[in-house]
């Protein structure tokens, strides 16, 4: 079962990384994403609003995906909601396998279905005080079929 | 019927959620978004480009063929941008 | 310039994701990936030994590589040696770029061309008190060979 | 010439680097292999497999063809189980 959090705060990488080995000796690789709100085009925050009750069920069923397709010992997804400034970390995904390959692919595979398959949405604000909502990209869509969705 | 609306669409709306009983010959997501369209301005606007806006029944992601009932939670939103 | 180390210390993960994002607002994620020591077939510990000179200079050539392959605004590889129990993280990869897709990808680069093209060699200790040299695995270069090395 | 031997070559040479002045037919990676091996059991020992051991010259792998100087680092050993 992965380990599934939507929150407003800040997580921590390396507490969430030391959960998925600590106590056991077949771990042989974790890989990690984490997604940063940057600042192109002047952005000065981004606030992600979120569907509560359905998020946590979509996260849930495509960290199952990932365990389904790849033998792994453990999977974390962490996303945040509320308002980010440039710099703050958005989202994390953790997985852990014995061999190096599974942990890879599966974070991949991860971080690209939480893309077109979370209920998320991206509002932008900028220097000038205009805001707009961030389009779905088509090269998501792609990213996402590439692993037969 | 519970309905949620996220986004751009929950601002067109003007409501975060609203509680509606359909008629009886309301019987999908395509033919609630029509429904719904003639409710206010504000709802005609949001509906008014049905293509950009996906939806949820029950918390799964409903394509407009998907069956609607009394007691089901939908929700209306634009594409999503999470990740 | 890549972020290079050859030690013995463990190394933290956390810090060093946090070194590659810190005061800056054009990257959009961090792919890491860990490798850890396994207790495989009763292995009670393993002992890494490695070329001091060639190994900082090989490391340094394979995060350049990653670095001329992909557009990376920061790269850090840790390489540990000496004794590890299992359980004991052995290597640490991290990528940071402005796109998910060169980070994840280039995490992968680095980790598959670092068992094939650093100078490290592992030595197993089993319970029984019986020590053995590991071989070289034909899958490790065919993991390599997929990117055209 | 400066040499260095690692992991189970090391082990088998029983010396971790030492330091030779080969004869001047001795002229690439191949040609110092075969002179090492005549120089004690343990070198037999090693290079008797020469398939099976690598060897870089001033910190750069390199090919049994790589010509070595009197002035160069040469180390050899299996091939490498990093990562």
């Amino acid at each position: 079962m992965a380990r599934v959090l939507v929150q407003r705060e800040v997580f921590d990488l390396g507490a969430e990384s030391a959960l998925l080995s600590e106590g056991r000796t077949d771990v042989g690789g974790i890989a990690s994403f984490v997604g940063i709100c940057r600042a192109d085009d002047g952005l000065a925050a981004m606030t992600l609003e979120h569907y509560p009750g359905m998020t946590e069920r979509a996260l849930a069923a495509i960290a199952a995906q990932a365990e389904s397709r790849w033998p792994l010992t453990g999977c974390t997804v962490i996303h945040r909601h509320g308002r980010m400034l440039p710099g703050d970390p958005i989202v994390l995904v953790l997985t852990a396998s014995r061999h190096r390959i599974a942990a890879l692919e599966s974070c991949a595979f991860l971080i690209d279905w939480l893309k077109t398959k979370a209920p998320f949405w991206k509002a932008e604000e900028f220097a000038d005080g205009t805001t707009r909502w961030v389009d779905a990209k088509a090269e998501d869509d792609a990213a996402t079929a590439r692993w037969g969705a | 019927m519970k309905l949620l609306y996220f986004a751009w669409v929950r601002q067109k709306v003007g409501l975060a959620e609203e509680t509606v009983t359909p008629p009886p010959e309301v019987r999908d997501v395509a033919g609630l978004m029509s429904w719904l369209a003639t409710r206010s301005p504000g709802h005609a606007d949001a509906f008014a480009h049905a293509a950009q806006i996906r939806a949820a029944v029950n918390q799964d992601f409903a394509p407009a063929s998907t069956p609607v009932a009394a007691n089901d939670e939908v929700a209306f939103f634009p594409p999503v941008t999470g990740g």
